[in-house]
């Protein structure tokens, strides 16, 4: 059966490390923090100038000087920091971010992946996801595997504006796992009960199926 | 002591002009100018250009310019939760150019610092890198992007003293600081306003060199725009 | 929270090997790591490029690591106030690459930062313009900086935590900043290591992001490079 | 008679205007502290990192932690702050300091200056000269007219590598106060019993004298 959102979720915690500052987009990324392993020690950086983000906060203890890129209100943690926008791209640009997990509308099978327009109908912007792309070297996408049409969302060549261009390492959806490989979409995992012949019929890209394909664990 | 309070947002935007650029602090609607967006709305000056992470919403924030049609040009790297803006983007009453975050702070630094361009990763490849050079620096392509320049720069702190140096607090830094960098006249509204030497000097995030009018603002609502709780246990 | 605490500067410089490019923080004598330095010459590894504002004095500071010839380079802005210096540098035992000082906290910042270059007006039409690109902005030349890089990174703080956060006192805080962002490894050494939890997220200058280890250092000498007194009245 | 260091420092607080942020160089221009016209509020800057230095330390409360640009211990007024170098140069190269005073070797009657390095003699370095000279709109250099040797300091070409092209805007010396002008330096004002011929025969460069040389009132 193909994954919820939490799936998908439980499955990118696996990928965190100890030691790792991880920056979490917006929607699906965002649960990310709520399945992270026991025993490895992360800590979470949101772009609008925190590190050492917690939880959301008690319900009547919010306030509004301390929210995350996707405005929520939240709390910090024993250690946290608190900067400004450009301290906060500094760490991101120069690396120091060891994961970057976000959604995106398009993956292609080269690693470009785009997120922030739909030529004359959405046009929100990028905020930070440009900057985000083009500078961790660890990036995962979380999405569906498909659209609302049924369309896939891995394909040969991304249709519409770019975020950033061959930038993705790492895709999870609700059907597999997969890691962007010179070759194309390289299947590592398949979700429980989701055949090769599910993941490779959602998906318009170059899918590469080797020996190895196991089923998730999560 | 440099003398640098004025009374109210009323004063500190004296000199604003129409079609002139500005700079205004805060993400989404936390760390935002309220009292000076007010004060630019009673004022009724017309064409700005504004250099802002977003939009505000529609009733709040730089919507309230929107709503005035007050503004001509948005610079921001996201406008969404913001109806009549996308209305008036569509329509094309309202120039909008985006700018991936990051490289906004950096314009913003830059333009305050004396550093009129620099090479950032950011946008290339995408839509944001036309027109602009790029060069390749550790097997990496880069483009270059220039400093912004501001008229005025309108910024909210948490503290200020009379000497213009600010704290802020929280994630309502943001913008903030860079923008109090690079304004001709940068000014600045904070929670509460106190006499030199009562602040920390190792604590200042924004020296007073920076500020040229300083007052203590009225009324702050400080609206929150995703309350997001968790249960009390 | 991320493991970062060491023993002691034994512990922080592990891994440092010869022919390493090494960042030092603080101005003259101020602020500068002195426990990592002794530690680096207990372990005498050679050919060190080291970038630091000022070499220290013959007998402290950086000067040890003259004293034992562990130094291959320095850039710096100001080697003054350093007679072994001057000698090492005249008969060629030392190269020297001079930065003006704002260029040089600029391309610390800049390697930290993912900027990996940037134009200035610091040095055009000087020795230190000599084979790097011009362009005008604004009507000014300005020339093309690179971003430093740097193996180890070395700072020392007034105040830290186990989560890497620094606070720096006065003017101690110079260089440390942006050294702390530039290191690939960045060790800190603070006067006072405190559990996470007890400094004000709002008063960090370093956030512990930037730091790979740190450690409380012991028998602070904090000497005065310039003793300059107004008489008791 | 010519004046003393403390003249020139005297002569050169006269052009500070109310609401000015100033550097001031080692030397001669550190003086200039101390002679600040009353009714006019000024803060000094030291490159360092603090704005709002104020006099030296009462004996007994140095402290090594507060230092100036020149490694001297230093107070810090109300009102002050401290950061780091970047944010120190950024201030300078923004031209947020609005007046730069500082020693030479040499000035040219372009305006360029030469301050650093005597070839095979002496390379201290440059310290923040070149970005102080490179920055300001508004630089005045503080000199002795001649070297110990008698020998003009405003020259028609620096002999030594400069520090900054076409920067200098006023030259206030023992003998007399010179504006840089395209002409080249424009003879204002001279030392008490200084003569015009006196200045002249001490300068090497072009000198232009007008009409309305007057005495300097110190």
């Amino acid at each position: 059966m193909a994954l919820d959102k939490t799936g998908i979720a439980r499955r990118i915690a696996q990928e965190m490390k100890d030691g790792f500052y991880v920056n979490l987009g917006i929607g699906i990324p965002t649960l990310v923090a709520n399945y992270i392993p026991e025993g490895i020690s992360i800590e979470f950086q949101s772009e609008n100038g925190i590190l050492g983000m917690g939880p959301f906060p008690i319900e009547g203890t919010e306030d509004p000087d301390l929210i995350n890129a996707g405005k929520q209100t939240i709390t910090a943690l024993p250690g946290a920091a608190f900067f400004d926008s450009a301290m906060s791209f500094g760490m991101i640009r120069g690396q120091h971010v060891h994961m970057t997990v976000l959604g995106a509308m398009e993956v292609a099978q080269n690693g470009d992946i785009a997120n922030w327009k739909i030529p004359g109908k959405m046009v929100k912007g990028m905020g930070g996801a440009m900057d985000l792309v083009a500078s961790a070297d660890n990036i995962i996408v979380a999405m569906m595997h498909t659209n609302r049409a049924g369309e896939s969302k891995l394909l040969t060549k991304c249709t519409l504006p770019i975020t950033g261009v061959s930038c993705v390492r790492k895709v999870v959806t609700d059907l597999a796992v997969l890691d962007i490989t010179p070759q194309g979409f390289e299947l590592r995992e398949v979700a429980p009960g989701i055949s090769v012949e599910d993941v490779r019929n959602a998906t318009e890209g170059k899918l590469i199926v080797g020996d190895n394909v196991r089923e998730m664990e999560i | 002591m440099i003398r640098k309070v004025v009374k109210d947002a009323k004063e500190a935007i004296v000199g604003i002009e129409n079609a002139m650029t500005c700079m205004f602090g805060g993400f989404g609607l936390s760390g935002i100018p309220e009292n000076s967006i007010q004060a630019i709305r009673d004022n009724g000056v017309k064409n700005l250009t504004c250099i802002s992470n977003n939009a505000g919403v529609d009733d709040f924030g730089l919507g309230l310019l929107l709503q005035t049609r007050q503004i001509k040009k948005m610079i921001s790297s996201y406008v969404g939760e913001n109806d009549l803006f996308e209305k008036l983007m569509l329509s094309g009453e309202l120039e909008v150019e985006l700018v991936p975050q990051g490289t906004l702070a950096e314009r913003c630094r830059a333009a305050g610092a004396g550093i009129p361009a620099f090479f950032t990763p950011a946008g290339y490849g995408t839509e944001v890198a036309e027109g602009k050079e790029v060069r390749w620096f550790n097997g990496k392509p880069h483009i270059l992007e220039n400093a912004f320049e501001a008229d005025f720069a309108f910024v909210k702190a948490w503290k200020g003293d009379e000497a213009g140096n600010l704290i802020f607090k929280g994630t309502a830094r943001n913008f903030n600081p860079l923008m109090a960098m690079a304004g001709k006249i940068t000014v600045a509204e904070v929670e509460e306003l106190l006499p030199a030497g009562s602040l920390d000097p190792n604590q200042i995030h924004t020296p007073g060199i920076f500020v040229q009018r300083i007052f203590e603002g009225v009324n702050y609502e400080k609206r929150i725009e995703n309350r997001t709780v968790r249960p009390k246990a």
